[in-house]
């Protein structure tokens, strides 16, 4: 049989809450960044299952922006990476604390 | 791709035309007066094209929709750019960003706040939000000392992209239970009785990510952090244009019935909790950037009251509160910014002192700005405040008006302090340089705005009502 | 004609922006000229003006001000018989204070900003008198705090002063919450602001909301006019110069709670608990301030008690639904209460900044002139007969014992009671600065008083002795004249007047009876532990510093510490060992802000699918 | 798409996320998460979306993922990933559970008794047609928003300090 919609969701939602809890949980700037692209990829994946469910190019349109969105925003978290290794020689976000009330 | 359809984008075309361009002649040039001039003429452009073009019919393929309010915030945004520009005249010069890529970013945040705020689609409200998002990460780090600036960046930025992911996933999910990507249908289609439990879902993450970029509690513990380690200009924009823009791209949900339901009961929670948390939070700060921070936590809690309105009466209300907090924000920023020297901005409350008399310009203009934070007539403040809490109570939303009155009512303490320390005595408080008038006019300009919306706030009012 | 309405309060303004723009490049006496010209003649149109108030009254809508959905206000003007003779009072009592005010401030080096503020601060109370719906009452009415707020803390340098503007500013923030709950209520249930469609559908509210509104208003009004419980901050605002505790607090200001109650009498009747509440709290403040100012010994604190307790008259006058009586109170207590507040900043400067009036004493010998026209003010405000302020009062408590009942007859009884307790208050500050031997140290060097500080006495004097002439008992012009209205008070009994005048001028002979013994002559005795008591306002303060502001403090700062630094740390730790239960486990949560900032979205997140688990579960 | 073959790869999809994500070794992360791209793209082939499926090998396999290769090859030292002690992660791990959890649950929650997706297949012609005759201004948009990010990617990544500027 064909896959229904739900499952294809369920999927989606499974592979963003391991994206989500790689980027909660990780404290590797990387690893954050590893984390949002698999978001991401869930909500493609969703939009594509969406796209099929309602026989409409719509979703697949939207997935080709976000496919080029998410291009962009990682590379300006790499090259953030980059700066964070070259001038505070660290990539653990939780070592930038020089940010606080007292 | 029709005629109408390129007419209705060429105000934000504009703005990205004035970006490349600067970009361009941020290579042809080191000379920062004409780099800025260029910028200012385009965004003078983006705000002219925005008033003097004919009234659209929303169009291409329903991703913007260029008439209305659309039009309104498109010269907002650029008056916020504007006035980022015009703050960081000498600021930029002594950080080091002489090439055009600072002038050339800030054109294009302004460009996706634009976009953002005329967002009638889904997907033109992700690529809104990402690109000033983009933008502004950049620009927070900008200063590539590898100060505090970098820092900030990459707080906003790993929690932002978190955001993203979560909106992005949210709106598919919706997507994929309503079968339409238009922002109204969508939202009148989620709300409805029959939505799936998963459109619940989307419903939850893209509240949870909107809640993040406007720093509802708990969602907002970043915000000062970041607040204070960009550089003032660009907080300015953070602060005002960002917020103001998510808002306003969510103004359109309004009249279409979104707020009901499960959804309003979660947002009337997280307003409840953010006037709370940012009210007792703001009173004890001894940082000005924080102290804007925790007060824009309240300042968007009581802009949400308006959204809990949920109608367009509501909307209005919400419209009318952006354009003042925007201001205010945008005003207190770039008075960080006038005053800064190389080493730092006179960010501790300490710094202020007597700074109304020694530079009693832009200290005036901060006064107005803290004046019309606390809602205090005859600045803009007042009506912001009043229309939103009215629209709520006209809507039965009784309780989280009082809060709301509450709140605004306490702030006038944290606020009133400011105001007191730059009247105070100046003994041994350390030089500033004086502004030039770039800056002063960066400060001026917004305070003066304020008092004549809350002089003749009709002004404002028809132009929003018009639009809706 | 009409069109000259906005003039008014257009006139103070204009004079305030030309002061800012032009106040320095000009000679320095003409920042005072300049406001006290623009407020004179504002008083002129008022005058001018005066007769087209008659019956309806006059209304001038300038432009549509708010126009948002569900309601309206129109930036608009009500010139009408309660309004124009309000107006009226005030501007031509700021016109005069500002002439004192040109030779108190004289020597001041900030003399424009002094000017700009007081002449703005005319413009915002003109706002409150004239305005036509609640909205622009309301500007009018946080513009008055402002301009109080700024000119408390004048001289700022001091920080005691500034901490003094910041008090009365918060303070009667407190009542403009509760103002502006009721208009918000106001606009929900009738859809409109305006004053007069407010009074006009009041009778449709229905009864539990009119008393809900009504009590906020009281509220409302009590933060602006100082009136229990939120009267701590008129006393400390004396610290402001002589002519802004003259003007606003004595005048004008504190009495916007009482105007306010009578122009939306109407409502205010609709509810007899609210109205009975406004009456008691009247009755209560008058009490007990004059209490306070009995023990008092700064000069301007024993007036700005005695201002206290006046206002409390005019609640109750506006409670018991006598307009007429309050307002007539209101008109001739700010004559002769500007007079006390500006002879007093004389006697100030004579004695060379001297405040203690145990420190004064002998001043008739050297300033007839000025002990005569103090003496007028001291018997204006002690109700002597045949004074203004003898009939005003009179109207008031006559009001309260017409009404019948015991309870209106118990605040009759406080009424009576505060009358004697003024006469002796008033009359021991007379002995205590004027008569008797000199006690002022020898070094005080006394200043000089310029004319136009004296000038301006001579006019108020007036007002306030004759001022009755306004409204004698028994058909009065004003009760006339506000016909249209408001009812005309119940006809009493001409027995029961006589009685209530003879009760009165007893009153008053006593207190002064009393204060002669007590004071004349004789160095006044060392303070016992209930003057002492009293003389703090019964420790009103020091309650509010115990039960309100040191709570208040510790709950933000747990709330800074613990919800912003360690709900999530904490708390949720305490949680988490209780899951791990392997104590010291987890000492921990996480030990960099941003793992903190992503586990508040974590948890912000999971407490949002919970909700919505909820609602499909629950629908 | 058949269901089997959809949670045959759905499955590999999965286990090659949750080993990305639990790597120390950020090469090792990636190579993961590549496996984890190329099984979603096959889905994607699968759900009647042939021209995303493609761009998901092209774009997120072969361009997103070789830029992480690549930025951690240019980074000197490379990153260390420390341990982490297991206490440190029990909190955030129980809050990022329980999110996954209560996702699962709304989304199990509605289903049941539903039908299979229709076979729908848009290609890529179609698609085409769709995103730059009526998206267009977002795809316009877009390319703005890749040009500036590069544009800022640019200027962080720079090694060296900015021109000083001509008085």
């Amino acid at each position: 049989m064909n896959v229904p919609l739900e499952h294809a969701l369920l999927l989606a939602t499974a592979v963003f809450g391991i994206g989500l809890s790689c980027a909660l949980i990780r404290r590797e700037l990387l690893f954050v960044l590893l984390g949002v692209e698999i978001m991401l990829c869930a909500a493609g994946l969703a939009l594509v299952a969406g796209s099929a469910a309602w026989r409409q190019p719509d979703g697949q349109v939207f997935w080709m922006l976000l496919l080029a969105i998410a291009a962009a925003e990682v590379a300006v978290g790499l090259s953030l990476l980059l700066h964070l290794h070259r001038r505070r020689r660290t990539g653990d976000v939780d070592e930038l604390r020089s940010l606080r009330g007292e | 791709m029709t005629h109408a359809d390129l007419l209705g984008a060429l105000p934000t075309l504009a703005l990205c035309a004035g970006a490349l361009a600067v970009l361009v002649l941020g290579r042809l040039t080191r000379r920062r007066a004409v780099i800025e001039a260029l910028a200012m003429l385009s965004i003078a452009a983006a705000a002219l094209l925005a008033v003097l073009l004919p009234e659209l019919p929303a169009t291409a393929g329903g991703m913007f929709s260029p008439g209305g309010n659309g039009r309104l915030f498109v010269v907002f945004f650029s008056l916020l750019g504007a006035i980022a520009i015009l703050a960081s005249t000498r600021y930029g010069r002594e950080h080091g960003f002489s090439t055009g890529e600072y002038d050339a970013l800030i054109l294009f945040a302004c460009a996706g706040m634009c976009w953002l705020a005329s967002a009638a689609s889904a997907w033109g409200f992700v690529i809104g939000l990402s690109s000033f998002t983009l933008a502004l990460y950049v620009l927070i780090a900008f200063a590539r000392d590898g100060g505090a600036g970098s820092e900030a960046a990459a707080k906003y930025l790993s929690m932002g992209m978190i955001a993203g992911g979560m909106l992005a996933f949210g709106l598919a999910l919706l997507y994929a239970a309503a079968g339409t990507l238009d922002l109204s249908r969508l939202a009148s289609a989620s709300s409805a009785g029959a939505a799936p439990p998963f459109s619940l879902l989307g419903m939850a993450l893209v509240l949870a990510a909107l809640a993040f970029k406007i720093s509802l509690a708990p969602f907002h513990l970043w915000t000062p952090d970041v607040y204070q380690g960009a550089p003032a200009p660009v907080a300015g924009l953070l602060s005002g244009g960002s917020k103001a823009a998510v808002l306003a791209g969510l103004l359109v949900l309004l009249p279409a019935g979104a707020i009901s339901g499960a959804v309003q009961k979660l947002l009337l929670a997280l307003a409840a909790l953010s006037l709370l948390w940012g009210t007792l939070a703001a009173l004890r700060q001894t940082d000005l950037k924080r102290l804007l921070a925790y007060s824009s936590v309240v300042q968007m809690g009581t802009a949400a009251i308006g959204l809990l309105a949920g109608n367009r009466a509501g909307a209005q209300a919400v419209a009318f509160y952006l354009v003042f907090y925007g201001l205010a924000a945008a005003g207190s920023f770039a008075f960080l910014a006038a005053l800064a020297n190389t080493a730092d901005e006179p960010e501790r409350l300490e710094d202020l002192r007597g700074l109304g008399f020694r530079r009693p310009l832009v200290a005036l203009g901060l006064a107005v700005c803290m004046l019309a934070f606390a809602g205090i007539p005859p600045t803009g403040g007042f009506f912001a405040k009043l229309q939103v809490f009215a629209a709520a109570v006209l809507a039965g939303q009784w309780e989280i008006a009082v809060a709301g009155v509450l709140a605004a009512f306490v702030s006038v303490a944290y606020y009133l302090r400011v105001i007191m320390l730059l009247y105070m005595s100046d003994e041994a408080a350390p030089e500033r340089p004086r502004p030039h008038l770039a800056e002063t006019l960066a400060v001026l300009l917004p305070a003066l705005l304020l008092l004549l919306l809350g002089v003749a706030p009709g002004l404002l009012m028809d132009w929003i009502g018009a639009g809706m | 004609m009409e069109a000259a309405l906005p003039l008014i309060p257009l006139l103070p303004l204009l004079g305030s922006a030309l002061i800012l723009l032009l106040g320095r490049r000009l000679p320095p006496a003409a920042p005072g000229l300049i406001a006290t010209a623009t407020v004179a003649a504002s008083a002129a149109v008022c005058l001018a003006l005066f007769p087209l108030s008659a019956g309806e009254g006059i209304r001038a809508r300038l432009f549509v001000w708010i126009a948002a959905e569900g309601f309206a206000a129109p930036f608009g003007l009500l010139f009408d018989p309660l309004s124009a003779p309000m107006a009226l009072m005030v501007t031509a009592v700021s016109a005069l204070i500002h002439l004192y005010a040109t030779g108190y401030m004289r020597e001041d080096p900030s003399r424009v900003r002094f000017f700009v503020l007081f002449n703005l601060f005319v413009f915002a109370m003109l706002l409150i008198v004239l305005a036509d719906n609640l909205a622009i009452l309301f500007v009018g009415w946080e513009g008055v705090g402002f301009c109080s707020y700024a000119l408390i803390g004048f001289w700022y340098r001091e920080p005691k002063n500034a901490a003094a503007g910041q008090k009365a500013f918060l303070v009667t923030r407190v009542g403009d919450v509760f103002l502006l709950i009721a208009m918000l209520w106001l606009a929900s249930d009738l859809g409109t602001l305006g004053i007069r469609e407010i009074n006009g559908a009041a009778p449709a509210l229905p009864p539990d909301t009119a008393t809900a509104i009504g009590v906020l208003l009281l509220l409302g009004a009590a933060g602006k006019s100082a009136q229990l419980p939120l009267m701590t901050w008129l006393p400390d605002a004396m610290a402001g110069p002589t002519p802004v505790s003259a003007l606003i607090h004595a005048a004008t200001m504190v009495t916007a709670g009482a105007y306010l109650l009578c122009r939306l009498n109407p409502l205010l009747l609709q509810s007899p608990a609210a109205a009975a509440a406004v009456a008691a709290i009247g009755a209560l403040t008058a009490l007990y301030a004059a209490l306070s100012a009995l023990f008092q010994r700064e000069i301007k604190r024993v007036l700005a008690y005695s201002t206290m307790s006046q206002v409390g008259y005019m609640l109750l006058g506006a409670g018991l639904g006598a307009v007429g009586a309050a307002l007539f109170h209101l008109i001739v207590h700010a004559f002769f209460k500007a007079l006390l507040f500006m002879a007093a900043g004389c006697v100030i400067h004579l004695f060379g900044g001297e405040n203690d009036i145990t420190r004064m004493g002998g001043l008739k010998k050297t300033k007839r002139a000025l002990f005569w026209l103090f003496v007028a003010g001291v018997l204006c405000l002690a109700g002597a007969p045949l004074t203004g302020g003898f009939f005003s009062k009179d109207a008031i408590l006559l009001a309260a014992l017409s009404r019948g009942g015991w309870f209106f007859a118990l605040l009759f009884g406080l009424g009576i009671a505060t009358a004697l307790l003024t006469a002796v208050y008033s009359f021991r500050l007379l002995y205590l600065v004027f008569l008797g031997e000199r006690r002022a140290s020898p070094d005080a060097h006394p200043h000089s008083v310029p004319r136009a500080m004296t000038v301006p006495l001579w006019p108020l004097a007036a007002l306030g002795l004759f001022g009755g002439l306004m409204n004698l008992p028994g058909g009065g012009l004003l009760d006339g004249w506000l016909l249209p209205l408001a009812a005309p008070p119940e006809p009493a009994s001409h027995a029961a007047e006589w009685a209530l005048a003879a009760a009165a001028a007893l009153m008053v002979l006593a207190g002064w009876a009393l204060a002669q013994r007590r004071y004349r002559g004789a160095a006044p005795a060392p303070e016992t532990g209930a003057a002492r008591a009293f003389r703090s306002g019964l420790f009103a303060d020091e309650l509010y510093q115990r039960a309100l502001v040191r709570p208040f403090k510790a709950f933000s700062r747990f709330c800074r510490r613990v919800v912003d630094g360690r709900v999530i740390d904490g708390g949720l730790e305490g949680g988490a060992r209780l899951l791990a239960s392997s104590g010291g486990w987890l000492s921990r949560l996480s030990n960099g802000s941003v793992s903190r900032y992503r586990l508040a979205l974590g948890l912000g997140l999971l407490g949002m699918l919970g909700w919505m688990m909820v609602s499909v579960l629950w629908p | 798409m058949n269901l089997v073959a959809f949670w045959i790869f759905g499955g590999t999809a999965l286990l090659a996320l949750v080993l990305c994500v639990t790597r120390r070794n950020a090469v090792h992360a990636v190579l993961y998460l590549l496996g984890a791209f190329l099984a979603i793209a096959a889905i994607l082939f699968g759900l009647g979306a042939p021209l995303p499926a493609a761009w998901q090998v092209l774009v997120y396999a072969g361009a997103i993922l070789v830029l992480f290769l690549f930025v951690l090859m240019t980074l000197h030292p490379p990153p260390a990933m420390k341990p982490r002690r297991a206490r440190e992660l029990v909190l955030p791990a129980l809050v990022a559970a329980g999110n996954l959890a209560g996702a699962l649950a709304l989304v199990l929650a509605g289903s049941g008794g539903r039908e299979g997706l229709p076979g729908y297949v848009l290609p890529p012609a179609a698609l085409g047609r769709a995103l730059f005759a009526d998206a267009w201004i977002g795809v316009e948009a877009v390319s703005f928003l890749l040009l500036f990010a590069a544009v800022g990617a640019f200027w962080l990544g720079r090694r060296e300090d900015p021109p000083k500027e001509r008085p």
